[in-house]
């Protein structure tokens, strides 16, 4: 049943999209303080790119893994920034990491945060403590190991990585920037938290709504 | 603030319609107004290739054409332009010699061009250039020196020197070796405003000034007590001077930049504080620039660059060139 | 309102050093500073000498050059240089042709070059020519049209006709014809700050422009609501249209002309509106010029200027210029 | 005694330069309403230089018509604007007036008001309710040949000068401007007072200063 589980990732992309698109002035704001004050107006527009993107496709004749290179390759088309190649490149690899087996299991939801989380690594060539989306999804992706290591549930596994990206995007508060925009500003960039580890907890948590809600197997997302 | 711009999703696409238009004798658009490339190519030529955010004009469209760039890809507001229109300017206008991409010294930028690089290496001969001359970013350790005024100070000798048979490798070596030797600090009065936010991206008080700031509206590497040109001027020159370190030779070039709002009258005052600062470090000044060619958006503001050049890198300054920003030199040759 | 310079009574001083400076390829001071000139002059050529107050850079130093003035005065900000400037631009410039002073039409000019007149003309066989394109003061019955960006087209088109040799009574001729044809009207978003005054002449709501600005930091011929580029453009090309009347034939000239904070970006989203405008009322756009050259100071705003030009004149337009801020063609033949 | 008339004269110049800078604001502000925001500024920087050439001089040894000779080359190199040529050409007339009897009689003064007022209205080509200096200035001079007609005194006759200076400067506030910078506005100059004007009032309230008071004739002013 392709058809079942491109179903919720497109569902996922809209809530994303939603999501993002509302947070949009606060994330610019963010951006605004130690950055060009552009962060919610690319991440809304690369996400609103995709779920345009996908409303065009058979969802039934594509697989799961095609819906992120669609992804990938919308976002990047749109977006330019740091945003668009970093995303892209996460969604690329979470299209390979979901080749092997397009369920979408909980074990392939766990490996599409994993991922992802080395896609952005990869292009961006940034590690934990840059002050960057990275301080999100680091201990995001490593929170889904450890609820894959101890056999979690999907609602367990994905709070678990919901609170670890929402502490990881809190600590950079304190961290002066190393990546990005940001490294340019050096300790005035302290006390300020870094948008896109923002914007990545507000992905994050529009995944958990999508993965972890008791229903979500059955439930049919608008395309 | 108000700008002369009609909804702030259409700007930049309204403004560089604009600019093909007045400029039609020079450049064009590429298909789906992916990119600007220029009228007529030089088949083998290295096609030297930039871009970047929209917000900084005339940089970089207004420096397509010939002794310059071969194509410019403009991103929206203060974003890197995306892979694709990157790969359709590498299409455009690679004529056998390969083609240089200048990048700014921006994550957002490099990773683009980078992309657009790694999808084009099996077709293209492609080599990338990242430069970066704002001193006050000098001490960003992974970072390393963004990109500001002084690119075009790159772009204007690596057009010479391609348009005189520079071989692609030899471009990258020599632009590699400019980047020790252009030296920029920027300083502001006023924030930039950008069209979806309608206000200035920082405020200053009516004696204060931002200094060391960049070409993206955002905010310097401190906040100071505005007292004058003279001081502010004195602040930019002496961070230049200290950054010249051993590259403090004999003669420079001197760039002053305005970065949107600021009026000529202006610029010129900044400029002649400069030259007799450098001048008096014992700095001759042997070729001068001032306008306004990398802007933040509207930002009042100035920055200063110190280029210090040898011979043969003026002659290229020298060199003919014909673009919508630039222009001297025989027509003729172009 | 901050501005890049140290005290308001040297402002005007200081920029010129520095514009001089910049420049000295081209041009120098003649003594005591009272003017500026061209390097070299060309003997028997008819001298076009201009001047207006300072506020206006690059207008009328930035000028001086090679197909196009042969010296110009300053005054203080926005006040018609003295006699003695101009009487010393007239006894440096002319080699034996006579001296065309080209004045813009305010009184203050006006009589201040005609007090210049007066006293040369025992020595100097010298021409006035008044200057004025600005539609929103055609309706001024005893003044008439105040001369605003348009001028430095006149400018231009006299300064290569006298390269090519023009007597000065054709040349005087010329310009008067020219009047006839050139049309301009302003608009601006943010009034100019004086620099004694440091606040604004005007101030304008957030949504409000003022519409039929000159180039004196001075109100326009009415308030209106801004409602973005695209009406604004409307109002000021519908009034040039009307004020060609039976000049509206085939080809013209756009230039769109930045007051002196409106960055690059929103002068060539204009000129696209503007272009447009034209076309559909018939006007082929056939040269275009984008940039800031006539300025108000630091106001926010644009003037549109439709020069309506026969072919003998576009060629006058077309011919090598070499100045600080208008330079093209080969300068082998400068 | 060339020296005492010619005393008078610079004094009467100091003190037009004091009560221009003093009101300079003012003047300022009126031409910021219809015109460049200027006139306060020229009109102190022309006396200014006119009291400095006049300090250079020895009074003792210069008739009272290089006095305005010297004002008038001394105001226009300074100045430029609107104001440099039209006081200028208003104080070589008044030269030319003097050179005829230099003794600075209550008949040579109305001479001077009379000489400076046809000068401005030679030079600027302007009329009365034009909205200009010449609305003072026609009036006062009227006012001055009036008095010289019915043989009024000092005082008497600067009274009726000054007074009709300031009801002409009053008036034009209800005209539209036809001539100078302000005529561009149009109805747009209704309802300001023309700064021309109202430099020209504190001018010749100056003059009075100088040349009514009761014992002006011994006075020694400052040099
Ligand atoms: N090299 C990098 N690695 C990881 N994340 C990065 C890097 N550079 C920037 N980022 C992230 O991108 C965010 C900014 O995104 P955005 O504002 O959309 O792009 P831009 O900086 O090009 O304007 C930063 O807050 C940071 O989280
Ligand atoms: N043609 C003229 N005739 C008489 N007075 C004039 C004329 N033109 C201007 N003025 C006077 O000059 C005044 C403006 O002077 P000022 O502000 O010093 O010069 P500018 O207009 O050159 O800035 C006006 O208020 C008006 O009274
Ligand atoms: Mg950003
Ligand atoms: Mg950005
Ligand atoms: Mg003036
Ligand atoms: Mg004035």
């Amino acid at each position: 049943m392709p058809g079942s589980a491109t179903r919720r990732l497109s569902g996922m992309f809209n809530r994303i999209s939603n999501e993002i698109t509302e947070e949009k002035d606060r994330l610019t704001a963010l951006d605004g303080a130690i950055g060009d004050a552009d962060h919610g107006i690319t991440m809304s527009l690369g996400f609103m790119a995709v779920t345009s993107e996908l409303a065009r496709i058979d969802l039934d004749h594509t697989l799961p893994s095609a819906v992120f290179r669609i992804a990938a390759s919308a976002f990047l088309n749109a977006v330019g920034a740091s945003t668009g190649p970093l995303y892209a490149t996460a969604f690329l690899r979470a299209a390979q990491a979901l080749e092997k087996d397009e369920r979408l299991s909980l074990a392939d939801q766990a490996a599409v945060v994993e991922a992802m989380t080395a896609g952005i690594q990869q292009r961006g060539k940034g590690q934990l403590g840059d002050k960057t989306m990275l301080d999100a999804w680091i201990p995001a992706a490593d929170a889904a190991m450890g609820a894959r290591a101890r056999d979690a549930g999907a609602s367990e596994m994905w709070s678990s990585i919901v609170e670890a990206a929402e502490t990881g995007a809190n600590a950079t508060r304190s961290m002066v920037a190393a990546r990005g925009r940001a490294a340019r500003l050096g300790e005035r960039s302290l006390g300020h938290m870094d948008p896109g580890a923002a914007s990545a907890v507000i992905i994050l948590r529009a995944m958990m709504k999508t993965f972890a809600s008791e229903n979500s197997r059955e439930q049919v997302f608008p395309s | 603030m108000k700008k002369f711009m009609n909804r702030a999703d259409t700007m930049v696409a309204e403004s560089l319609e604009g600019f093909v238009a007045a400029h039609e004798d020079i450049l064009m658009f590429c298909p789906q107004r992916k990119c600007i490339t220029r009228r007529s190519l030089k088949p083998g030529k290295p096609a030297l290739i930039s871009g970047g955010g929209a917000g900084h004009e005339p940089l970089h469209v207004g420096f397509v054409g010939h002794g310059m760039l071969d194509a410019a890809c403009t991103g929206h507001i203060f974003t890197s332009p995306t892979p694709d229109q990157i790969l359709a300017a590498i299409e455009t206008t690679d004529t056998g010699g390969g083609c240089l991409l200048i990048v700014k010294n921006y994550d957002g930028d490099i990773m683009n061009f980078e992309m657009a690089a790694e999808a084009a290496k099996d077709r293209h001969d492609v080599e990338m250039l990242f430069v970066g001359d704002d001193v006050a970013s000098r001490h960003s350790k992974k970072t390393g020196k963004r990109g500001v005024a002084g690119t075009m100070v790159t772009e204007k000798l690596l057009g010479a020197a391609a348009e005189r048979g520079m071989s692609l490798q030899a471009l990258r070596s020599l632009g590699t070796e400019l980047a020790e030797r252009i030296f920029t600090m920027g300083v502001a009065l006023r924030g930039a405003s950008v069209p979806e936010l309608r206000r200035p991206t920082f405020t200053l008080g009516p004696d204060e000034m931002e200094i060391g700031v960049g070409i993206h509206g955002e905010a310097g590497r401190s906040r100071q007590v505005y007292s004058g040109a003279e001081a502010a001027a004195r602040a930019m020159c002496d961070e230049i001077l200290a950054a010249c370190g051993s590259h403090l030779t004999g003669r420079a070039l001197l760039l002053v930049n305005g970065l949107g709002g600021t009026p000529p009258a202006e610029l010129y005052l900044m400029y002649g504080l400069a030259r007799r600062m450098f001048e008096a470090a014992g700095v001759e000044i042997a070729r001068s620039l001032v306008g306004t060619f990398v802007t933040s958006l509207d930002m009042q503001g100035v920055s200063i660059t110190l280029a210090v050049l040898n011979e043969g890198q003026f002659a290229l300054w020298d060199a003919p060139v014909h673009t919508a920003a630039l222009r001297w030199g025989n027509e003729e040759r172009c």
